[in-house]
């Protein structure tokens, strides 16, 4: 787990997913994925929507089992360079409380095509959505409150 | 018996009114050791809808409790 | 046409596609837009890559026609919208002398969930490739040059 | 007789070695006058890979050149 600022380039596993208790900044993390024989780059963010499953949201808080949630986050990540061949990527999520509008998770993708730079990208935002052990905290706008756990192919499901 | 510690988070966090607790347990695998805890503290989710990890990584259900082992229930995740 | 900086958010249709003369800054384009209903925004960067079909490239110019490619990639991106239901979109697509590593097309998408980001993203690249009457003259490493005039689905069409 | 302006881009803007003439022509259409230039300026690409624009539209290769008209020959795209 970090605090703001993220991970440097030193910080080991760190580059591949970290857990952030306070906001970070891209610039830096998008800085990292630049290569000479990259020439695409995806990227992907999931920010706090006012909205979800038909429900006025106020805000939300994700807790994570943190340890285990780096050490996942970290397979999915090196699972997807190996399976799209995709030259760097990189995935942050924060945990605490969010307002409506703040990035919740960034993934960010290099690649020497395009192909694989979108694929890898979206296969490790749906990896992390699917298993990494972090829970979402709705605060709605009627006063109500809950936990989200998603049943895997439910239409319940909810998300970015 | 052996001494573990329970890891609890989310919903179940809420239910037990703890992240964690510690105790001596004789089930003979985690599957017995989450019913218990269910029953203790009133889980809402049924074992079907878990995964557990030891020690910081997914375990199986059939693995019995180890001495000294942190053991954490996970609930279906909602990140991104 | 645009010189840097970007076009601001009072320049009409240069919000959804533009043509840009100088390097210019991601960071605002993507502020636009953010928006409470989004859950979701996808990002698509070409980067200039040191090697394209095995030769070793040192920089490129880009040249277009720059009314048609502005007014075929606002139809793009209005139509990517109405097409994905996502909410906001915009592409820049660079012209001039590249050099190695340099942005040369940037494409962001925000939409309510990620599939919708995503698939939007992606169709405006690809569309802005195949569409956008743009073109490509590569500097290689032993001296020579050429355009890229490549054929609709040959399998030696370059690309990010 | 028409008088219109060619636009060449690209490989045809190196050919011709000018981004752009004024010319008179009689040719009956879009197609011929693309042929009667290539054939002038030596383009290499053949007509069937080209795409042809009228005062900043894509227009049809049957349209006839009018009078004070821009016309575009659009060889094959490689932005992005």
């Amino acid at each position: 787990m970090i605090d703001a600022p993220v991970p440097g380039p030193g910080e080991g596993d760190a580059r591949l997913f970290a857990i952030a208790s306070r906001p970070f900044d891209i610039a830096p993390l998008r800085t990292r994925l630049l290569n000479d024989r990259a020439g695409a780059y995806a990227a992907f963010e999931g920010w706090v929507r006012d909205h979800n499953d038909g429900r006025a949201v106020r805000g939300l808080r994700y807790e994570a089992y943190v340890e285990l949630a780096e050490a996942e986050g970290r397979r999915i990540v090196c699972e997807a360079l190996d399976r799209f061949g995709a030259l760097d990527a990189c995935c942050v999520h924060r945990v605490g409380e969010l307002a409506i509008g703040e990035l919740a998770v960034w993934v960010g993708v290099s690649a020497a095509h395009r192909a694989a730079a979108f694929d890898a990208c979206r296969w490790i935002i749906d990896e992390v959505k699917a298993r990494v052990p972090i829970w979402k905290h709705e605060h709605y706008a009627d006063g109500d409150a809950g936990w989200l756990h998603p049943r895997p192919t439910g239409s319940t499901a909810p998300g970015t | 018996m052996a001494r573990v510690t329970l890891l609890y988070f989310a919903s179940l966090r809420d239910a037990a009114g703890t992240g964690s607790e510690a105790l001596d347990t004789d089930a003979p695998d985690c599957a017995a050791l989450y019913e218990q805890a269910r029953a203790r503290h009133g889980f809402a989710l049924p074992r079907e809808r878990m995964r557990v990890a030891v020690d910081g990584a997914f375990a199986r259900w059939d693995e019995p409790p180890r001495e000294g082992s942190e053991i954490a229930f996970i609930p279906p995740v909602s990140g991104g």
